[in-house]
């Protein structure tokens, strides 16, 4: 059931507000504070409002304008651009609150445009979960790619600008690809609409508006294009280069680039291209996923190694983040439901075991300038509250039940299982114990080497968003079959991209 | 006998042109663009256009190699 | 209530005079300028606006009349065709005209403070004087349907382009208006020895008579002759690769509002010879047209990719905006000879959009060097916080040129692209993907160095805005290079009929 | 070893045209399509319907006015473009102004000597080069001339005369006061006229064509006459004391 | 064929000086160094153009189109010596505005020859 209803664009419209707002009166400390938590909040509130209705079936649209006839902005709210939405406006409050800590130190100008970028980041964000076209989808899509530019380069050393150098050119890049297949897909399909099972699918059989059939060339054209395109801003493996420089940014823009919006609005995209541009059928005819899924393999398992390899904690995590965001991308492709639950699924349980991880690197280095593993010697004695979440979510990422990450990795198994893909299965299990060899010493040195240096866990407005995201993430494994908390929301979301392939 | 005039005349405008090409002073040049309008004048007016050829001798022999000529009294009559 | 306007409209509309006036009004303004000057001298800026505002206001009648009844003819004397001049309003005009209509208001708004500063006083009078001539010409050339009398205006506008490029009295301006003086002249000549081919094959100037006569002629190698001196001539005025050598210096060094009038209006003068040249040999089946597309299609695509490929390496924020022109004219002639009906629309589109995006990039450019004298990006750095409103104009013509949906950038190279797969050629639609890339790189240096640089000149940190003259101008076209993009409908659905008449007239 | 390669292109060039030119029809033929489309209308037809024996003035005026409202509109942009270029860049604190460098040695040419006899033969010329001129300018439509050739030869006298008598001289003869009217004469006239043909016949530079207004059509043909010749020898008189004045 | 050509050229021998007076002057322009001497180049190009269009509109043993007493058919066409007249004033106002600039960047830079101007840049 489709109906017209403006909060897609009033969840939009409340970053936005927010955006100018804070460029407009933000050199003042309270009504930074002020726009920024209140945006958050009434966010999230619009956005959590539209679940009831999505949960009972209906599908919420509003378009906007159309350009060239045919082509125009408009927003659709399905269940799994939601649950991205409701992923991303609830981690936009805990950065937030955990950003006003952090920032507490730097200068009002500086404060100012990262508040306002952050804001015009989230904002394209939801735009991208909630777009009702391609083209919706590549515009916020672009506007994240500039508005988190800023926010790289925010330290505006000669390495922060190298970095945001290298970010642009791979996610303008990106970008041009996902362009280059914009064109294609309208011209094959003649239409960008999600929401029919498949824009392609048609295409294929009776033929684009232009020519004949589609031939499996142009397809996989298609595919490849857009699927190497989203692939740069999820940090797919041989396109993953700038994720780990864009390191040098203030943490709070880290949880933005690896939890919030900017890696998961690659692998959005990739899901976007899977179920919606082309839909489960088509590609089940065509084999394409097949490439995907090895992609993915490579990226999770190179991903770890490299890892492995780092010294230095945020980088650690960077790399990490190309194993895991790639789970998404390995489940997507198994093309079955089980998998698909879990490819809905993991945009939140690797958003929420990540930043709670960032935000402990970020506490450290705040509180101590330490930012290399070695120098973690004991720190789990001084800063318990940090070290336990920190512990958690290592723990999810392992594996480890009752976590997040445990639900992820047994539902890809099942997923790979069922498809007869053992190979993917073990995989997965390989990976968990990568996750294992490269996370379990940092704990092991916070726990058990001698205490060196002082330190303690920080303020409450840092110390508050990483245990309320810890907690999260032990929700996530726990609460499985509650209503409306995120499993039933994904699982919902998976039943109902199937059910339309049943019909 | 017309043929005949025709064709000299046509031979005299491109000589006249190698000239203008070729000579080394400005003003040289110049004078002598002032008698290529003279020959196209007369060119005209064999072609049977009075209209045209009482204009180019007003314009490309007079008007034009003046102003040529006050621009190369200011910029010197030498090329290099 | 709106069936009487609607009644009071067409009535208007129905003047059979509109045509005419269209032109009358700029050039006859222009001619009164320098009495003008000579009796009240603090006027000249608001009668040139004036005559600015008039001429934009005639224009909507016209655009009227066409909506409703398709392109018309007026005949000056009286003498049917082939007999007189015939001026003719078809869509192609109507673009040019609409983007002259919509452009010279704001740009003789943004002189009158502008001019003061970068021409020298005794000369102001005539920078009003040449802009309107230009500017009628540019009409005239648009909307005359005769070989010779394009000739004409071309060279009125030729002439006053020139002119303007040196009305700033900088050594370097001179220097590119006399290389762009001879270029221009030799590509006039051309045409006017293509014009006296075809004269001569066909004893007509009137260039529908032409187009209907030049189909049973037998002469491959005049016509041949006729078709490539029109193309080589119109290209050079258009700037099109590899002839594209004068533009840059002569748009970078001319006052900002001519370079705005110059990249915006004039080089369309070169485009719209160009499409005048299509329909003139559309019909002649002696000549390979598909052979003439294809060494045109290639030329674009070449002008789009080394245009933005200079760009990128500019420091001048003038000339880099000057080499995006080149790109640009790339996009609409490639998007023509593809000759797809999405890829002459998306040219056509692009026509009138990239005259908007680019008047409002160099007027803002302007602004700057106006405030601080400096024009490189690198002494610009820092300035969008003392200027913010101009350079957020600046940032927002930027994002159009670089074509982000939904501004007016992106309509033009979005079916110029879609036109491309149409035709089955998607390497050109890789090449519209990969020029908006390299647009992308001269944006974020753009941005880069206005924003998020240190201001290290002085004159950078003690500027202030412009003053409201300049600047209403400014953002007000910056506003319309997003709601152009926003309303793109509207024209898509004016000109498909007219590109589909073009495309039968071919087969 | 740049000039052979362009004397080679040329060459190609030169043979290109050639090709071309040989196809178009021979030169002189009386049946080839320019004598045999528009042209046999304006040689049949054209004094009847212009008043004009002159056809050619018949095409200027009449049949393509606007090509000629175009013309005038080229040589008064060639004067606002000489001003624009030339004009007094020094004041106005113009920072890019560099003083002139010292004519050459070699070269220069103390602008155009005058010698006394020329000076002599000029002054004794001038006023029959003028009557010539109204002669050429009045009865451009019956005969051989025009507004625009006698302007240009008005012109010429003009520009003789400031060469010999001094610019105090030509300032008296073309009032500076008067200047700027007279730059916009000729386009202006053409405005004027064009708008009473708009009255008169229904068309912007229509002319009436009915035998009891053809004195008014020859008036108005002799008024455009008057004002391109005068006002084109303004023009060009003034294009050449604009060069002059550096 | 070289040969061949002019043969067929005969008729339009006139033609063939237009072309050889329209690289004359192109030559100069490319050529030449001296940007008065390119202008004078580009004016013989400009003539050559002008010389094709009233040779094109020219009549073997016809008369000026001028009527009256005495005249007979056939007659030239007038309509090329319309448009030349036009074209005539074109050159020269391209012709003087070129003359303004040249005069200007001499001012400016105390040269016109062109490879001189280049070395300023």
């Amino acid at each position: 059931m489709e109906i017209v209803d403006p909060r897609p664009l009033l969840a939009l419209g409340i970053s936005l507000a927010c955006a100018l707002l804070v460029f407009a009166t933000g050199r003042h400390y309270g009504r930074r504070v002020l726009w920024s938590m209140g945006a958050a909040l009434l966010k999230f509130g619009v956005v959590i409002s539209l679940l009831p209705g999505a949960m009972a079936g209906e599908v919420y649209l509003f378009r906007l304008v159309e350009f060239p006839p045919g082509v125009g902005i408009g927003f659709r709210v399905d269940l799994m651009g939601l649950f991205f939405a409701l992923v991303s406006s609830t981690l936009w409050i805990f950065t937030t609150i955990y950003a006003i800590g952090y920032m507490r130190g730097e200068a009002d100008r500086a404060q100012v445009r990262f508040f306002g970028f952050f804001a015009l980041c989230v904002a394209a964000t939801v735009g991208i979960a909630f777009a009702e076209n391609l083209l919706t989808l590549f515009i916020f899509y672009e506007l994240l790619t500039v508005c988190t530019y800023p926010l790289v380069i925010h330290k505006e050393t000669p390495a922060a600008l190298k970095a945001g150098r290298k970010y642009l050119i791979y996610t303008l890049g990106g970008g041009g690809l996902v362009l280059l297949g914009l064109v294609l897909v309208q011209h094959a399909a003649g239409t960008l609409s999600f929401g029919q099972t498949g824009l392609l699918a048609a295409g294929a059989h009776d033929g684009p508006l232009g020519g004949g059939p589609l031939g499996g060339g142009q397809l996989g054209l298609i595919f490849a294009v857009l699927v190497l395109g989203f692939g740069v801003k999820a940090a797919v493996m041989p396109l993953h280069g700038w994720l780990p420089s864009a390191m040098v940014a203030p943490t709070p823009v880290s949880a933005l680039l690896h939890a919030v919006a900017v890696v998961k609005a690659g692998a959005f995209g990739i899901l976007r291209v899977i179920y919606d541009i082309f839909g489960l059928e088509l590609l089940a005819q065509l084999n394409f996923t097949q490439a995907l899924a090895w992609l993915a393999v490579v990226s999770i398992i190179g991903g770890s190694l490299l890892a492995w390899r780092q010294v230095n904690l945020k980088r650690r995590l960077a790399y990490s983040t190309v194993s895991q965001v790639s789970y998404i991308l390995l489940a997507a492709s198994l093309l079955n439901p089980t998998a698909t639950v879990v490819a809905i699924m993991h945009l939140a349980n690797q958003g929420f075991a990540k930043i709670t991880m960032f935000f402990v690197a970020g506490a450290i280095e705040q509180g101590s300038g330490r930012t290399e593993i070695n120098q973690l010697d004991g720190i789990g004695r001084q800063m318990p509250w940090s070290l336990a979440a920190f512990t958690v979510a290592a723990l999810s990422f392992i594996g480890v039940p009752l976590l997040a990450g445990f639900l992820t990795k047994w539902l890809v198994i099942l997923g790979a299982l069922e498809g007869e893909a053992w190979w993917f299965a073990a995989v997965m299990v390989i990976s968990g114990l990568l996750n294992a060899v490269y996370w379990l010493p940092v704990v092991y040195r916070a726990y058990f080497r001698p205490v060196t240096g002082v330190v303690a866990d920080p303020g409450w407005l840092l110390r508050g968003p990483i245990i309320a995201c810890a907690a999260f993430v032990v929700l996530l494994g726990t609460t499985a079959h509650f209503h409306l908390l995120p499993f039933s929301v994904a699982s919902e979301a998976a039943r109902v991209i199937w059910a339309e392939v049943a019909n | 006998m017309s043929e005949l005039f025709d064709l000299v005349l046509l031979a005299l405008l491109i000589t006249i042109a190698l000239l203008v090409v070729r000579a080394r002073d400005l003003l040289v040049a110049a004078i002598i663009f002032s008698g290529y309008g003279l020959g196209l004048c007369l060119l005209w007016l064999h072609r049977g256009a009075p209209d045209v050829a009482m204009a180019e001798a007003a314009v490309g022999a007079g008007v034009t190699t003046v102003l040529f000529l006050v621009a190369i009294g200011v910029t010197g009559r030498k090329e290099k | 209530m709106a069936a009487a306007l609607t009644v009071s409209w067409s009535a208007l509309a129905a003047w059979p005079h509109w045509l005419i006036v269209l032109i009358l009004l700029p050039l006859g303004g222009a001619v009164l300028t320098p009495a003008l000057y000579a009796l009240q001298r603090r006027l000249v800026p608001w009668w040139a606006l004036l005559v600015a505002g008039l001429t934009a206001l005639t224009v909507l009648p016209l655009l009227w009349r066409l909506a409703h009844e398709g392109p018309f003819s007026y005949l000056p004397g009286g003498w049917a065709r082939p007999y007189g001049v015939e001026l003719r309003f078809d869509e192609f005009a109507a673009l040019l005209a609409a983007a002259v209509a919509l452009l010279a208001p704001p740009v003789l708004l943004f002189s009158r403070r502008y001019a003061a500063r970068a021409v020298p006083a005794g000369r102001l009078p005539f920078y009003y004087t040449l802009l309107l001539l230009n500017l009628g010409g540019l009409l005239g050339l648009a909307i005359t349907a005769d070989l010779f009398n394009l000739f004409v205006f071309l060279e009125v506008v030729s002439l006053s382009a020139y002119a303007l490029v040196a009305v700033g009295g900088r050594p370097v301006a001179e220097l590119a208006a006399f290389k762009y003086l001879l270029m221009g002249a030799i590509s006039s000549l051309l045409i006017l020895l293509a014009v006296g081919i075809l004269f001569a094959l066909t004893g007509s100037l009137n260039m529908a008579d032409v187009a209907q006569r030049l189909p049973a002629l037998a002469t491959p190698a005049a016509l041949t002759l006729a078709a490539a001196a029109l193309l080589v001539g119109f290209m050079l005025k258009a700037a099109l690769f590899p002839l594209h050598n004068w533009l840059p210096e002569a748009h970078a060094s001319a006052p900002g509002a001519v370079s705005a009038v110059l990249s915006g209006l004039v080089v369309k003068a070169g485009i719209i010879g160009l499409v005048r040249t299509y329909q003139l040999f559309a019909g002649v089946e002696l000549l390979d047209t598909a052979n003439l597309g294809a060494i045109l299609v290639w030329l674009g695509a070449a002008s789009v990719v080394m245009g933005s490929f200079f760009a990128v390496f500019q420091h001048d924020l003038k000339l880099m905006l000057a080499y995006s022109t080149i790109t640009n004219i790339g996009y609409i002639v490639m998007g023509w000879a593809l000759a797809s009906p999405q890829a002459m629309l998306g040219a056509s589109l692009h026509l009138f959009n990239h005259a908007l995006i680019k008047t409002t990039l160099f007027l803002a450019a302007g602004a700057l060097i106006y405030r601080t004298g400096l024009r490189t990006l690198e002494e610009l750095r820092g300035i969008g916080r003392t200027m913010p409103l101009n350079c957020a104009a600046l940032a927002l013509g930027a994002l159009a040129i670089v074509g982000v949906p939904p501004t007016a950038g992106f309509v033009g190279k979005w079916f110029i692209a879609l036109g491309a797969l149409q035709a089955g050629r998607p390497f050109f639609a890789l090449v519209v993907v990969f020029g908006a890339l390299l647009a992308a790189v001269y944006y974020v240096r753009i941005i880069n160095a206005f924003y998020f640089r240190e201001p290290e000149q002085k004159a950078v940190v003690t500027a202030r805005e412009v003053p409201w003259s300049m600047l209403a101008p400014v953002l007000l076209l910056a506003l319309l290079c997003l709601g152009i993009g926003l309303l793109a409908r509207l024209p898509v659905e004016f000109l498909e009929p007219a590109v589909a008449r073009l495309l039968d007239g071919r087969s | 070893m740049k000039k052979p390669l362009v004397i080679a292109l040329l060459i190609l060039l030169a043979l290109a045209l050639l090709a071309a030119m040989a196809e178009l029809p021979a030169v002189g033929q009386a049946d080839a399509p320019v004598h045999t489309h528009v042209s046999a209308r304006y040689i049949e037809q054209g004094e009847a319907e212009t008043g004009a024996h002159n056809l050619v003035t018949a095409v200027l005026l009449n049949y393509r006015g606007m090509d000629t409202f175009g013309e005038v509109l080229v040589l008064f942009t060639a004067l606002c473009a000489g001003f624009a270029v030339l004009l007094a860049a020094a004041r106005n604190g113009n920072k890019h102004y560099r003083q002139p460098p010292a004519p050459q040695e070699s070269g220069a040419v103390p602008v155009i000597a005058v010698s006394p006899v020329v000076s002599f033969v000029v002054r004794l010329l001038a006023p029959f080069i003028a009557l010539f001129a109204a002669y050429v300018i009045l009865k451009g439509h019956l005969s051989p001339g025009g507004g625009f050739q006698g302007g240009m030869i008005l012109g010429a006298l003009f520009i003789a005369l400031t060469l010999v008598l001094g610019k105090q001289y030509s300032a008296r003869l073309l009032p500076v006061a008067w200047r700027p009217w007279l730059y916009a004469l000729a386009p202006a006239a053409f405005l004027v006229v064009g708008m009473i043909g708009l009255q008169l016949t229904g068309y912007f530079l229509g002319y009436p064509q009915e035998p009891a207004w053809h004195g008014v059509r020859e008036a108005m043909m002799v008024t455009l006459e008057i004002a391109i010749g005068v006002g084109g020898a303004v023009l060009v008189a003034s294009l050449f004391l604009a060069l002059e004045s550096d | 064929m070289l040969p061949e050509m002019l043969l067929e050229l005969r008729p339009n021998l006139d033609y063939a000086a237009v072309v050889v007076l329209f690289c004359i002057g192109l030559y100069a322009v490319i050529v030449k160094n001296n940007l008065i001497k390119k202008l004078l180049g580009l004016n013989i190009m400009e003539t050559a153009v002008f010389a094709f269009i009233v040779t094109s509109g020219m009549v073997e043993g016809g008369a000026p189109p001028v009527l009256g007493p005495g005249v007979m058919p056939p007659l030239a066409s007038p309509l090329p010596h319309a448009l030349i007249l036009t074209g005539i004033v074109v050159a020269l106002a391209t012709t003087a505005l070129a003359l303004a600039l040249i005069i200007r960047i001499y001012l400016q830079h105390g040269t016109i020859e062109a490879d001189q101007l280049r070395e300023l840049d």
